[in-house]
């Protein structure tokens, strides 16, 4: 179980898919910084090898304006939920 | 291949502006947006005619309802606003950057045009000097 | 969150991201505060690689932005965070201590306490010891 | 799915080392590898049990042939001499990677087995601690 | 007539577009430091839109092991050649 | 080259990448160095963004690594070429002259002559005032 950091727009795709290489079935990716505009429908390609599993950083999400244009299949947390999730996931990995 | 909110703009295929400033880095993650738009703004305090060119994650510079970051740090919205002002009303979007984000003009906080590829071409061959960041 | 239905963790942040020019310092002291504030404990922060310049203590930014290196000096006041600075990735880039500026000849230095200058040793140490470690890069 | 040269290894799916350092970088353009592989050899120094993982544009860094830039700044290629006086004998390349460069196994400078998505999966999860660069 | 230096590999595909976007019948694109990578066969479909008007900087492409390895389209110029295309053409603009 | 069948031309260079991060700064460094072999004047390197650390006179890299700042005096001790630094980017990152030291209540300074700390007007005025801008950005 382990939880992944990504903080690049889905320009950059071959993060994407290394990441993809290593997310395993129990695993949960967190959109932070830029790659909050990964959560947009537009991108949701980018987001299919996660399985759903994927939240997006709210303050990220709203300085950028796209909290109301956010895919349905993401969850929103703020930065207290981020602490949670570093703390129920033992392990993380940040991709960048 | 346009529908009317991305339709070419027929008045930019001969301008020749002093700056062409290319800005294809999206807002907030870093400062290249920001550190880009400052260079076009002091050159048109320096009397410069300068016009942006926003090209993939840049038209996200655009996108209205931003805001100012969690730390209080300063979105480039605030900046844009400034444009205006120093006479920078010349605003381009790639249409195939707009395309591939889900993002139409009416999405934008700013009157922009949006330019096809070969467009694109004219408009960068046309400039004595361009800036990309 | 109030009930903090988990343990308190310890934490190491390791950050790569230069200040002001990434959005990665910022998200680290963020995410710092954030978790103190749950009561955790982010017993280190190390820099590395561009991170290094978060220890500058010449940065100045506008006053009506955010002071990286005051932020971070306030967490280790507070909350006793020790500040970690890798002296091989700082010294290339020009972050010294007044130690380190004493031994290489030269008249001024950058660095001073709560940041320390070290060797990624104290990344394994850091990494080892801690319950977590979460990285803030560019 | 592979051939010989991406033929995956029996034995990786089980093994647990004290870390394991990701490198994604390519070589030369950025200090990202060699910053990533001096942790991997100071944790070894420190007598931790480390693997090197490369995935995307970081299969680069085991190309054979590799010297020194052009005002003498080091490559990795010196780095990754020392590996096995380290005692880091576990490589893993990821095979699509390899693929989508033109690139097998036998282009490059170090003996490493090549993982497909799946075992990459299971080779991160076995892991106590990850770092990525 | 332009010149365009570019110093990021093919994984970085959203630059290689909006370049294409930009590049013009009479322009050339010279391949630095990182950008070396695109000269390899395997990356053809990456410079399929620059009409074969591509070199690489020898220096960068030695580094990096490459030398050998060069798609036969490419050009490969010296430091003094990079130069000379920057005299050549009047004007030049990096993409990164 | 040697015959040099075009005009000698004047170049200024405007540097984004860090030292010992990325390679451009040292890219720009090499070009800098055979534009003036072949006759070419670099009149002026302008650094920005993170590029502004190339000017850190604090920089302490290990004996058999490019300097980078030296590299940057040699040219312009040898070639006149100026060493412009971006002011604003500077101070939010912890580049300062002994000037902008003394104006924040600092102790010491890190940037000293040919590096002069500038406003972005000066850039503009290398781009109009010059045959050539090359960016080397990382």
């Amino acid at each position: 179980m382990m939880l992944h950091l990504l903080n690049r727009s889905p320009q950059f795709d071959g993060i994407y898919w290394d990441l993809s290489e290593a997310f395993g079935a129990e695993d949960h990716l967190l959109l932070i910084e830029d790659a909050c505009y990964a959560a947009l429908p537009a991108a949701a390609a980018s987001l299919a090898a996660f399985g759903g599993r994927v939240s997006v950083l709210s303050e990220d999400a709203a300085s950028r304006g796209l909290l109301d244009r956010l895919s349905d299949g993401v969850t929103v947390v703020d930065m207290a939920g981020f602490v949670a999730l570093t703390a129920t996931f033992p392990r993380s990995l940040s991709w960048f | 291949m346009t529908d009317d909110e991305t339709a070419p703009a027929a008045d930019t295929q001969p301008i020749s502006l002093d700056l062409l400033v290319i800005l294809r880095h999206p807002p907030h993650g870093s400062s290249w947006l920001r550190e880009g738009v400052d260079v076009a703004l002091v050159a048109a305090a320096f009397g410069q005619a300068v016009g942006l060119l926003f090209q993939g994650d840049g038209v996200f510079a655009l996108v209205e309802g931003q805001g100012a970051g969690p730390l209080g740090q300063k979105g480039t919205h605030a900046q844009l606003a400034m444009l205006e002002m120093y006479d920078i009303e010349r605003l381009w979007v790639s249409a195939s950057a707009l395309r591939a984000r889900g993002l139409t003009l009416a999405d934008l906080a700013l009157p922009a045009l949006a330019l096809e590829a070969d467009e694109i071409d004219h408009l960068v061959h046309a400039q004595p000097r361009t800036l990309l960041f | 969150m109030i009930d903090r239905p988990y343990d308190v963790l310890s934490y190491a942040l390791l950050v790569h991201a230069a200040p002001y020019s990434e959005q990665g310092a910022l998200s680290a002291l963020r995410f710092a505060q954030a978790a103190v504030a749950q009561g955790h404990r982010v017993s280190s922060v190390f820099f590395y690689r561009d991170g290094v310049h978060n220890a500058s203590m010449l940065m100045a930014p506008p006053q009506d932005e955010v002071h990286l290196a005051e932020g971070w000096r306030s967490l280790a006041q507070e909350h006793g965070t020790e500040l970690l600075v890798c002296v091989a990735a700082g010294l290339r880039r020009g972050l010294m201590s007044a130690e380190e500026s004493a031994r290489h000849g030269r008249e001024a230095h950058n660095v001073e306490p709560p940041f320390v200058l070290t060797g990624l040793g104290q990344l394994v140490d850091a990494m080892l010891g801690n319950d977590r470690v979460i990285t803030f890069a560019p």
